[in-house]
């Protein structure tokens, strides 16, 4: 076994390999699948400080190697995850290291979420500020496509919170790397991306958008080309760790990822396919690693020959 | 992972087809109203899996889905020779409640619905009432192995082409009217609207079923929140989402809230 | 049979289907294949005033539902191409509609270009202006990218020629509704889109770029939910006449582009699969307009159902 | 667009495939050097075609290719059954010139490129020379088939399990310096540093070659500029970019430009 343990600015994780916030719902869900424990970490569903609904359905549509979806941030809101069963008490007791990605539609809501996970952050390793779902109107879209906002929810929640912060950065942008110096500014110690590719598909036979929300958000394969690509501009750009991810369907994916810039990968819409994929994804890399002769991921990270 | 080695795949009528996997570890826990989510592996350009419900489960551990070819999923699947081997999650979801020794079964189904609820009939003790509807004769599924089963079967077809013109729900509303003896406990599952249409005939008549839904499905295990559907919640607005991968795809037909 | 003339504001084609630029050489390479007058319009590869010799090989990598190019724009320059017999003069005994398609690394390239074209431009039914070519580093990305330079590129050209303007945009935007306005500020008679997404691949036994430019545009059919996205944004956003691409692999997907506001469609890499593609997109859609009992293309642009 | 129903497709020998299409019209149409692009039904989250040389045409329309399995595409094909159909575009490129009536043709080959030239044999009336390059015995290709057709094979292998340890390129330095009595024709196909050695050895022994390149390929027409090679010309830089689909693969070893 090569050292898998992953360092990553205040954080240290057993493996570089996490499952994406929205795929892996709140972990509890496939408990009867393996032992969290295997995981890099657990990153969670995006939490709000209130409960809410999401969108109305149909909320997902299968394109050519990926999906569209526009959930809506379904989720039960920061009071019912710290205490109910399915959730935070749940995920602390399974012993896995666990990211809470937050979301929010004002600037209060983010820093209001982060306080609240603060003041009760037992089993909480990091957050992962949403800045980039593209699906929400209020605010959503405008904090990850928009530097002034962006900088202002980033430092709020700084504020607000001593928990290692990541910022999950929209793709939807014309300079990913702008979006990761201003994360960067704003005390973020890691950047993860790329979130969500908005796209839109029709049904022709009804002539009606396959998503009842209109537009929803690419994942899968077909956007792993633009995610190493931003990776790897956010890798020139910055120096805190990158969690990298969009369409990582094994190791390859993974290890293209790390050679990009990426210090960890999360495994997001491959787990639709396979529940199994994350921890087919620590096993590959391991081999990778063997099969080089490298002691540790690290000597991958951002290994990319360009002469 | 689970996996499936195909047994046999063939058209049975209409664009029905049947398979048969070999799948011991899902036969042994599948109950009526459970489904299999099935990644298929010639289709690379696809992610997502397809999920059928259980048909049938035999006790050397072939694992029968019946399923109409409707696109692009179904079709590949439908090319899958003997001996490929598939891989299946399951069983999942949150089956029927099987009927109490004194009850009645009365099925309401629509298309592949008769698939969904099939293996009820080994859980009656009294046989049962079956009303399937369809478009045409043609897509009327497995009517001879209900009736063997000590199933009594009514049907309604579209076109008139077999029994009563019209809709199931039609056969529905009469029996209601006209069956008083025995103490019923009704099963649907179909097309959205006619479960719908169940459904309100059902909470109309202060009656309640059991209703299996057909939602698009991603994750299969409620994680990603894809498949909702709204059920009746003491929220601000009355309901919430509920998933039907996990919550379902079995509802109680009182849970459900009816959008006017 | 389905009326399927398109009219293109000061344009009339035959049927609303063309090629893509760079996927259908200047036309010649496919005359063997079919009669090129059975085709909308042939968008021949960009020209500049200058012969190009583009970019170091590798130049393209398979991808996932998709490819990656930098190509970078190898051309024999505008004078070869009014003289040379694979050239225009071919292109006009043929008698197909041309469009062809121009860049340059200056604004002043972009209008000696123009310029030349509309002095010889018998046969040349419009120019498309590619401000969206993500390989050329002396300026291409810039005017793609840059609200400002591309009204500069824009209006200078429209002073160049009194040839129909199409402004072909480039994805790589955070907002491309602003682009298109922008182009049609500047007198671009219709706007197609979208041209590649940058991209990135990375063989991970060598470690090195599978590109040597190290980036390369995505087309194919995993771009096609944001490229339908796109065109819908930029349908609501301008009048002209939008012809969409991305991913067009049959005519299902051209529909759905039309849906989405597209009044006419060309097919890219999928000609590299297929080179009847853009005659099978043809009869399917006029299949189609019979089907749903449709007299024109017309009736089905823009034909979303949002309610 | 033209169709190959696959005849037979077999593993030869390591990691080596032989398929036969029924492909008439390519059959007509082909010369020695040219390729068919093909496009690979059973991979539908890959759009490109895959490039592959002719190996032999037999009178009866059966197209035959040797390909090896190093990749998602090549490992498909190897699992389409007899009866496949595959879209076929060809036969495309420049081909081979055919050896003169006087001329002895040399060929110096490695891995597949025993393929590409092999329709060559018929084409020459003084028999010829195979100079064949390998890893090792088993990536020997053809020799057998050579030698029935009349050519001398001489082989070299990295590891030494055949003939001589070393590269084919010492072969042919040796075969320059000792044949003398006749007029040679060189051809050269194999991986891309043997040929641009083989091309250095030709242009310093002032001779001349054709030698066929594998790029990799999109469009395979012309019209797309993926494949280019650098030939010398007129230009400032003393060379420019031609495409190897159209141009070539087959070039006169004195085109092109060799980087130093
Ligand atoms: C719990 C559950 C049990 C099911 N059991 C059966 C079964 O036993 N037999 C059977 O034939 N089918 C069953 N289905 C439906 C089946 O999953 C879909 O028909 C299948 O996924 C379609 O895949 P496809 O790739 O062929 O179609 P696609 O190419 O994905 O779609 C073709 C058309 O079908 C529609 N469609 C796709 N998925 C669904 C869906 N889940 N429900 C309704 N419409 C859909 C699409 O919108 C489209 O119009 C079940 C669905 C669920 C959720
Ligand atoms: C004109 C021509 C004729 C050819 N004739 C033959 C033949 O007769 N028999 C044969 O076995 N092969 C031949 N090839 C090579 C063959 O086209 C490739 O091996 C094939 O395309 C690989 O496809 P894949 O999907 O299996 O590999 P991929 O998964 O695409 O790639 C696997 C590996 O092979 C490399 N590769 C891919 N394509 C090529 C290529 N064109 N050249 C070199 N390396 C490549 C990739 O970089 C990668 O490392 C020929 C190529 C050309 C251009
Ligand atoms: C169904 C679904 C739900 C998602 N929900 C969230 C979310 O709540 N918060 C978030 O930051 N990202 C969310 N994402 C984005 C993923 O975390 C990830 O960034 C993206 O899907 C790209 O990775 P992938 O291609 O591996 O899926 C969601 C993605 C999917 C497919
Ligand atoms: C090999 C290749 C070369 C291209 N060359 C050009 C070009 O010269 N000018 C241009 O405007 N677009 C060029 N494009 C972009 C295409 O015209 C088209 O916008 C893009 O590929 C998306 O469509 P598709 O997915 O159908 O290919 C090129 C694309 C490819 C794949
Ligand atoms: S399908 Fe994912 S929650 Fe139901
Ligand atoms: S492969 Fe397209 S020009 Fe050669």
């Amino acid at each position: 076994m090569a050292d898998l343990t992953t360092k990553l600015g205040p954080v240290t994780l057993k493996n570089p390999v996490m499952t994406a916030s929205g795929t892996f719902g709140y972990g509890f869900e496939y408990k009867d699948y393996y032992d969290l424990r295997k995981l890099g970490a657990v990153v969670v569903k995006g939490i709000a400080p209130f409960p809410s609904h999401g969108n109305p359905t149909p909320r997902v549509a299968e394109v050519t190697s990926g999906m569209l979806n526009a959930i809506g941030l379904q989720g039960p809101g920061v009071d019912k995850f710290l205490t109910g069963d399915e959730y935070m008490p749940f995920l602390r007791a399974s012993g896995a290291d666990v990211i809470v990605n937050i979301w929010g539609k004002t600037i209060e809501d983010y820093c209001e979420v982060a306080a609240r996970l603060d003041a009760d952050c037992a089993g909480i390793t990091a957050l992962e500020i949403n800045i980039s779902c593209p699906n929400i109107k209020e605010g959503g879209v405008a904090f990850g496509t928009d530097l002034n906002l962006a900088a202002k929810v980033l430092s709020s929640v700084r504020k607000a919170t001593s928990l290692p912060l990541i910022t999950k950065l929209s793709p939807n942008v014309t300079n990913i790397a702008d979006f990761a110096r201003c994360a960067v500014d704003c005390g973020s110690d890691m950047i993860s991306l790329i979130n969500t590719i908005t796209g839109m598909a029709i049904d022709i036979k009804t002539r009606r958008p396959k998503i009842a929300n209109l537009t929803g958000g690419l994942s899968g394969p077909a956007i792993k080309p633009i995610a190493i690509r931003m990776v790897y501009q956010v890798a020139q750009a910055v120096k805190v760790p990158i969690i990298g991810m969009g369409g990582i369907m094994n190791a390859d994916d993974a290890i293209e990822f790390m050679l990009a810039g990426a210090s960890a990968v999360a495994v997001g819409t491959a787990i639709f396919a396979d529940p199994y994929a994350p921890l087919k994804v620590i096993d590959g890399i391991n081999d990778y690693l063997e099969q080089h002769n490298c002691k540790s991921v690290a000597e991958i990270i951002g290994a990319l020959r360009l002469s | 992972m689970k996996t499936g080695e195909i047994i046999s795949n063939k058209l049975i009528q209409g664009s029905y087809f049947q398979v048969d996997f070999y799948a011991p570890e899902i036969c042994r826990a599948a109950r009526p109203g459970h489904f299999v989510h099935v990644q298929i592996a010639n289709l690379t350009h696809r992610i997502l899996r397809r999920p059928f419900s259980i048909c049938d489960c035999s006790s050397d551990g072939a694992l029968r889905v019946l399923y109409k070819c409707v696109g692009e999923g179904t079709t590949a699947l439908s090319k899958l020779q003997p001996g490929t081997v598939c891989d299946l999650m399951g069983p999942l979801g949150n089956p029927f409640l099987a009927p109490a020794a004194d009850e009645y079964p009365i099925l309401v189904n629509g298309g592949y619905g008769a698939a969904a609820t099939f293996m009820l009939t080994k859980e009656s003790s009294n046989g049962g009432l079956m009303l399937l509807g369809a478009r045409s004769a043609s897509d009327l599924l497995l009517v001879n192995e209900y009736e063997a089963a000590g199933f009594e079967v009514r049907v309604a077809t579209n076109d008139g082409t077999a029994g009563h013109q019209g809709l199931v729900t039609d056969l529905l509303q009469q029996v209601i009217q006209q069956e008083t003896t025995r103490k019923w406990r009704f099963y649907a599952c179909g097309p959205e609207p006619m479960l719908m249409a169940v459904a309100s005939i059902l909470q109309k008549n202060h009656l309640s079923g059991e209703i299996s839904l057909d939602h698009l499905m991603c994750c299969g295990v409620g994680a990603c929140f894809a498949c909702v559907v709204k059920v009746k919640a003491d929220t601000p607005e009355g309901w919430r989402y509920a998933r039907s991968c996990k919550e379902g795809p079995v509802f109680n037909s009182e849970q459900l809230y009816l959008e006017k």
